[in-house]
């Protein structure tokens, strides 16, 4: 009898590790950045602190967002340190004319439609709420992918279970509606799908 | 081959006298090769997508649809059956409760099966469950089937373990045992969940206020369509067990139950007829005069494309619900096997044919002044996967009935004679 | 110890129950339904900002003023200009899908001869070659672009013919500019001040002249009223859209209009209906009830029908000089709400020189390719964008496509009133395509550059000094300083359109009445096509649904 | 802020060109189909339904009737039905809308719609080689296997809502508001505007009397009004019992 308990156990003890330690790392697929982008030092650097420095919005509303090779190209016309990710950048991108492809952690799919201008302009939402520390740290993040849906990990959230997270951690549908609920807001399906 | 015989013979209860190996298995080879040709047809629909099928804008639904409508109502046996036995403790019912079972089992999951490969985007279904719209027929629909579906299995396991191999596994023995207490409720469970989910099979075309010809008047929250489909499906369900117990016996050329469980099964099926004919004519009374005419259809416009002429509505009422029903109640006829079969086969027609009315002279009508009347012939895809739920059902009873006790042993250890 | 069967029946039962209580099944259920959303193999549109650009449409010779909004440096949404002062931001069906042409199946991506791939170089080759040998005709089109002074003057140059494509608008015209010894594209309909309009047979509402132009008369005079300011008398045969939206739809038998036209006019004389003049019509009303099948009375009866209202302006499908005999005897030619000259023409084209000697070889200038069915014998160089797969050609050339090539519009047929503006190209075209034009120039660069003659152009419209620039706001030529600032304007959108004509009477001299023109006008792309080519997306909602008969349809 | 958004189609200035299906089609992303697509498989957010007045020889009259989704205000047939509500009302704008990435494909909604006016998508979405790049961003492309319909060209809307946010305004303009088939039409055949608000033209427009609607009677309300001084139009699309249903309409 012991022993069958035993044999159970072990079958159990088996995929829950599988499942809670092996498939978080197997599902998602890990990418690096084109380019290493310190945001904290461009920030002091450059000596415009706010992100729509870099990230503007355009003339009809709607958000820039990654900027340009053209906005690099305004202070790295030429290199102006000695560090390699300088030297791809301006050797690989900026010179040859090829747009960087930068990797977007928040990237959220065609059906979904976000308005930046809604949320900053009207709702007076700081650029960190969403978006953390990402613009105040040099941090090297990986860019990570779900390997089945293509999503970057940054939508459903670092934790697998999606409990205990940090407050911006997740960019899932229901994330999206949490917030409007907190904030009283009710918009229908069309208020964010296209 | 021979030693095949022989595991095969292992399976088999003893003291059961079964076909030859090789007669089985020529009996089973066309409905497996007929299963394989519906399972490759549905694979074509799955993988290219619906424009396998001839259904279209218009004809939204199309045979699966009508199908899994009549297959649900046939499976009706299954819990009625049990209703009967457990609730109202009509023992003399319990030689067929297995079979019941079974054909309840294959009816359902067959039904399932076609639903997945009829809908554009299976692999979302299951949304029906995370974001559920209460007020959909359909969200109550898949609810109630899947539900009863698991109930169905769990029903079905103790026929299982009463598998001559699996017997041997002891802590099955005490599992199947232990089993016996709970079959009650789950009786109890399948006919509460089976009232709801055929009367919501009917309410799913009683609701449809843009189609007057299905729209009826709401009784709560249900359309009449809603208790029509119960009563027809509980009158349906006993005769179709009954034709399947007839046809067993005719291919095994065995006598299995007692002719008095069969004539117990019309006389069931045939009350509850007459009871469905009485409401459904009341129902076609007021619909044909007060709900279609409010809403500006005139109902002859229903009857005026022909084959779907008047005599559609007289056939389903009469023709094949009071002629059966008087079949069965009426002793004389009921004694008499013949007349018994065939009030069951017409009554059978009959509610299929209520499902085909609903179901596809529906979507055939037109709505706006413009539309003309539609025209709709299934595809050989479509066809094929439904003649595939056939084919699984033929074999799954037939192994069924080769390797478990459907009937009890014929040496009647009645107290083993296991649940529905 | 070994592990029994047992043990690892048991080991998997746990490990089943066990994943129920890992992210696995639910992580993987819910991944692979974001997976179904987001196929890869089904593409997503663009993203990035979206900007608008006016231009004009080049693929009729209405020349309509578009609305593109681009993104990622194509064009994404085509839409009317309001501005445009004829349209007045309409467009045809086609208009709203033509940004797709440029990728349709049958856009011709290199030169090809006699169906094999070939260079540019020996197409011009052959083409000297031709030219050396002579003689060759050169066939345009769309006459009266820049484009087309090109071929004019190497056609002089060369001693070749040219000669100029007129769709049925034009054709109508013609008899008039026959006897009036005008040019066919100085003449208009003043559509603006008619009263009562005959159409035999014309598609007033089915694509006729400029999008927009009549259909907005139409809708603001005539729609559903029982008795319109502006009526509509529609003779034709099959119960056409044009006739469904008529005042009055008198069906008549096929091709006995022109009959019909004389028969009308011989009433109008002997009951007086109109001041006696010109030529007196053969016609008698009883043999032309038996050709057309309708009762003298109805044909007396719509003579007075036809004159109650007045202006009245007749207006036939094609060329047909019996019915512009009619409009003479009518009054209609020379005066307000008839047919007018075009005021100081700002374009002067040189007349088409038409040649019958057997051609060797001919070069054709069209964007519908299976309209203009070369003579045989003679060797056919045809620039296309699309292969319609419509007629003989050894050489098909590969032209620019839609908002690929710079161009200007001349006035539409069927104007009354001079315009001019220009096309933009916001597309760069590849490498494979050229322009005849372009073609012509290289094998002889003496020829006037495009962009030369539509600067000459500009300053000839602001040497002129009359007309509007019609832009987002209309802007007097007055107030322009400079003709380059006039260019750019056209440059960026803009349509000139003169002041409406002095009218200038037209000279008609008419001996006898014309007899039966046998020529029929080719039928409009929508109801015979030999192999469209249309925007994906039109003749998609053609076969998906009843609008109009396509072949397919037809044929069921 | 709580819009009624609705038209008011003029039949009698609807010559049948089909502007308005094509300008539809582009601006929502609709693809080209197979050749083997039919008016019963095709994808017609819009479609223009020819009709005839049941006469024949020079009596005969044909009209033009544009359907697209009604957008029904009471008990919306196909909003109720849904399993998984892929479907429903917008609060604030009235649209109906059908949510395809939430649509699980069971076509239930289209058989509930008595204007026909849904559509499944029978095929993968394709287009010949590059002309994807001329899809219209804002709407996304829909996969095989669900179904899709009008929804009054709701890119538009949130492109006039963010132009809206991003000038601080809480309202958006009309003017940045007008669906593509309104604009399309070359005779100004469709109103378009907000039916709630008293000061709309088309508002205006559709409560006058001289307007009716498809299938009234059904009761659900629907917010596309048509007009029409021809008798039997009205008959036609009233549905009057008498019906002068169009034969060979679907040739």
């Amino acid at each position: 009898m012991n022993r069958h308990v035993l044999a159970f156990a072990i079958g159990l003890v088996f995929a829950l590790v599988a499942g809670w330690v092996v498939f978080p790392r197997v599902l998602y697929s890990h990418q690096q950045q084109p380019v290493d982008f310190p945001h904290k030092t461009h920030a002091a650097k450059s000596g415009n602190a706010d992100c729509d420095g870099c990230h503007p919005f355009n003339s009809d509303g709607s958000f820039a967002g990654i900027p340009k090779n053209d906005t690099c190209a305004a202070c790295h016309t030429d290199k102006l340190g000695t560090s390699p990710a300088e030297a791809k950048l301006v050797d690989d991108y900026l010179k040859t004319g090829t747009t960087t492809p930068w990797l977007v952690y928040s990237r959220q799919p065609a059906n979904v439609w976000f308005s930046h201008a809604v949320h900053v302009k009207r709702a007076g939402l700081a650029c960190a709420d969403c978006h953390g520390a990402l613009g105040t740290s040099d941090e090297k993040r990986l860019y990570e992918q779900d390997r089945i849906s293509g999503y970057s990990r940054d939508i459903w959230g670092h934790s697998i279970s999606r409990l205990r997270r940090a407050p911006h951690d997740g960019r899932t549908m229901s994330d999206c509606e949490d917030c409007h609920h907190k904030r009283h807001i009710e918009v229908g399906c069309f208020g964010c799908h296209q | 081959m021979s030693d095949l015989a022989i595991v095969d013979r292992r399976f088999i209860a003893r003291g059961e006298e079964r076909a030859s190996t090789l007669k089985f298995a020529l009996w089973l080879a066309p409905w497996v090769a007929l299963l394989a040709f519906g399972l490759y047809a549905a694979f074509l629909c799955l993988f290219y997508g619906l424009n396998q099928t001839n259904m279209d804008n218009r004809f939204a639904f199309g045979l699966w649809i009508f199908a899994d409508l009549s297959v649900i109502a046939m499976g009706a046996g299954a819990f009625f059956t049990g209703f009967l036995v457990y609730i109202l403790k009509q023992e003399e019912l319990k030689p067929v409760l297995n079979s019941a079972v079974v054909v309840g089992l294959v009816c359902y999951s067959g039904a399932v099966g076609v639903l997945m490969v009829d809908v554009g985007q299976p692999l979302r279904a299951w949304f029906t469950f995370w974001h559920p719209n209460t007020h959909s027929m359909l969200t109550e629909v898949t609810f109630c089937i899947s539900c009863y579906l698991i109930v169905l299995i769990l029903e079905y396991l103790p026929v299982l373990l009463r598998n001559r191999q699996l017997q041997k596994v002891p802590s099955f023995l005490v599992f199947e045992h232990q089993f016996h207490k709970l079959v009650p409720v789950l009786a109890a469970v399948g006919a509460f969940l089976s009232f709801f989910h055929q009367g919501s099979l009917g309410g799913l075309y009683g609701v449809l206020r843009g189609r007057p010809f299905a729209f009826r008047e709401h009784f709560a929250i249900w359309p009449t369509t809603f208790f029509l489909f119960i009563l027809s499906a509980i009158a349906v369900g006993p005769s179709f067990l009954l034709l399947v117990v007839a046809s067993v016996e005719g291919v095994t050329g065995k006598k299995l139950v007692e002719e008095s469980v069969l004539r117990k099964l019309g006389f069931i099926s045939g009350i509850m007829l007459g009871v469905y004919v009485a409401a459904k004519s009341v129902d076609t009374l007021v619909w044909l005069n007060i709900t279609s005419p409010s809403v500006g259809f005139a109902p002859w416009e229903y009857y005026a494309y022909k084959p779907f002429g008047s005599a559609i509505l007289f056939s389903e009422i009469v023709l094949l619900g009071l002629l059966p029903a008087f079949l069965l109640i009426f002793p004389k006829t009921r004694a008499r096997r013949g007349w018994l079969l065939f009030a069951a086969v017409l009554t059978c027609g009959g509610v299929l044919l209520n499902r085909f009315v609903l179901t596809v002279q529906t979507l055939a009508l037109p709505t706006l002044a413009f539309d003309d009347f539609l025209k709709y012939i299934p595809s050989w895809q479509e066809v094929a996967t439904f003649s595939a739920v056939v084919a699984y059902g033929v074999i799954v009873y037939s192994l069924s009935y080769r390797y478990l006790p459907l009937f009890g042993h014929s040496k009647g250890e009645d107290k083993h004679v296991s649940v529905g | 110890m070994k592990v029994s069967r047992r043990d690892l029946l048991l080991g998997t039962a746990g490990l089943t129950a066990g994943i129920f209580f890992t992210p696995v099944p639910w992580k993987v259920l819910d991944d692979v339904s974001i997976w179904t959303q987001n196929w890869a193999w089904i593409p997503q549109p663009p993203r990035g900002p979206v900007t608008t650009k006016l231009a004009a449409c080049t693929l009729c010779p209405s020349g309509c003023s578009l609305r593109v909004r681009m993104a990622g440096g194509f064009p994404v949404g085509v839409s009317g200009s309001p501005a445009h002062p004829l349209t007045k931001g309409a467009l045809c069906p086609l208009g709203f899908a033509a940004h797709q042409l440029n990728w349709h199946p049958a856009r011709l991506q290199e030169v090809r001869h006699q169906g094999r791939a070939a260079s540019w170089e020996e197409a011009r080759s052959a083409f000297e070659k031709a030219c050396a040998e002579g003689p060759i005709a050169i066939v345009d089109g769309r006459s009266g672009r820049a484009a087309s002074i090109v071929l004019q003057s190497f056609a002089a140059k060369h001693k070749a013919s040219y000669d100029a494509l007129r769709n049925a608008e034009e054709k109508s015209l013609a008899p008039y500019a026959k006897w009036a010894n005008v040019s066919v594209s100085s003449l208009g309909y003043d559509l603006e001040n008619v009263r009562t309009i005959v159409s035999f047979g014309a598609p007033l509402l089915d694509g006729w002249g400029v999008p927009g132009r009549f259909t907005h008369l139409w809708a603001e005079r005539a729609a559903g009223e029982s008795d319109p300011q502006l009526r509509l008398i529609q003779i034709e045969p099959k119960l056409s859209r044009t006739a469904s939206g008529a005042w009055r739809w008198i069906p008549i038998c096929q091709g006995s209009e022109e009959l019909l036209a004389a028969s009308l006019a011989s009433v109008l004389i002997e009951e007086h209906l109109v001041p006696a003049q010109g030529p007196v019509p053969p016609a008698s009303v009883t043999d032309a009830a038996s050709q057309t099948g309708l009762t003298p009375a109805a044909i007396r009866e719509l003579a007075r029908a036809i004159v109650d209202r007045k202006p009245v302006l007749c207006i036939s499908d094609g060329e047909s000089p019996a019915i512009a005999a009619l409009n003479l005897l009518l009054g209609a030619v020379g005066t307000p709400g008839g047919i007018l000259p075009k005021s100081g023409h700002p374009l002067p084209m040189p007349p088409a020189s038409a040649n019958d000697k057997p051609l060797r070889a001919v070069l054709i200038d069209s964007t519908v390719p299976w309209e203009y069915v070369a003579p045989e014998g003679a060797e056919a160089f045809r620039f296309a964008a699309w292969d319609g797969g419509g007629s003989r050609a050894e050489w098909l050339l590969p032209a620019p496509g839609f908002l690929e090539e710079l161009s200007d519009l001349p006035s539409p047929p069927t104007c009354a009133v001079a315009t001019y503006a220009v096309a933009p190209n916001l597309l760069s075209t590849s490498a494979q395509t050229k322009t005849a034009a372009e073609f012509l120039l290289q094998i002889d660069p003496t020829l006037p550059a495009i962009d030369q003659t539509i600067r000459a152009r500009c300053e000839e419209i602001f040497r002129a000094r009359r007309g509007t620039v019609h832009a987002a706001k209309p802007a007097s030529i007055a107030s322009f300083e400079s003709a380059a600032k006039l260019e750019q304007a056209l440059r960026d959108g803009g349509v000139w359109l003169d002041d409406p004509p002095a009218h200038s009477p037209l000279k008609c001299s008419l001996r006898e009445w014309p007899g039966n023109s046998g020529n029929r006008a080719p039928a409009n792309w929508a109801t015979t096509w030999a192999q469209p080519v249309l925007p994906p997306l039109a003749a998609k909602l053609y076969q998906e649904s009843s609008l109009r008969e396509t072949p397919q349809r037809s044929q069921s | 802020m709580s819009a009624r958004y609705g038209m008011v189609i003029d039949l009698d200035r609807c010559t049948g060109c089909g502007a308005c299906m094509v300008a539809c089609a582009a601006e929502n992303n609709v693809p080209p189909l197979p050749a083997r697509a039919t008016d019963r498989t095709g994808l017609t957010p819009m479609l223009v339904h020819k009709v005839n007045n049941g006469l024949e020889g020079a009596g005969r009259r044909e009209a033009f009737i544009p359907i697209a989704c009604m957008h029904c205000a009471n008990e919306t047939p196909c909003v109720s039905v849904c399993p998984q509500q892929a479907v429903e009302v917008d609060k604030a704008t009235g649209i109906v809308m059908q949510i395809p990435q939430r649509c699980l494909g069971c076509r239930y909604c289209m058989t509930a719609c008595p204007y026909h006016a849904r559509y499944f998508n029978w095929w993968d979405p394709s287009w010949p080689p590059g002309m994807e790049k001329t899809l219209n961003p804002g709407v996304a492309t829909r996969m095989r296997g669900v179904v899709e319909k009008c929804n009054l060209c709701h890119a538009r809307l949130h492109t006039a809502m963010e132009k809206a946010a991003a000038e601080g305004k809480k309202e958006i303009e009309m003017t940045d508001y007008i669906p593509a088939c309104v604009e399309a039409c070359p005779t100004n055949a469709i109103q378009f505007g907000d039916l709630a608000n008293p000061d709309d033209p088309a508002s205006q427009a559709a409560h006058s009397p001289e307007t009716f609607r498809l299938l009234a009677r059904l009761g659900t309300e629907p917010k596309i009004y048509y007009k029409s001084r021809q008798p039997w139009v009205r008959a036609l699309a009233e549905r009057s019992a008498s019906g002068h249903a169009t034969e060979g309409q679907h040739v």
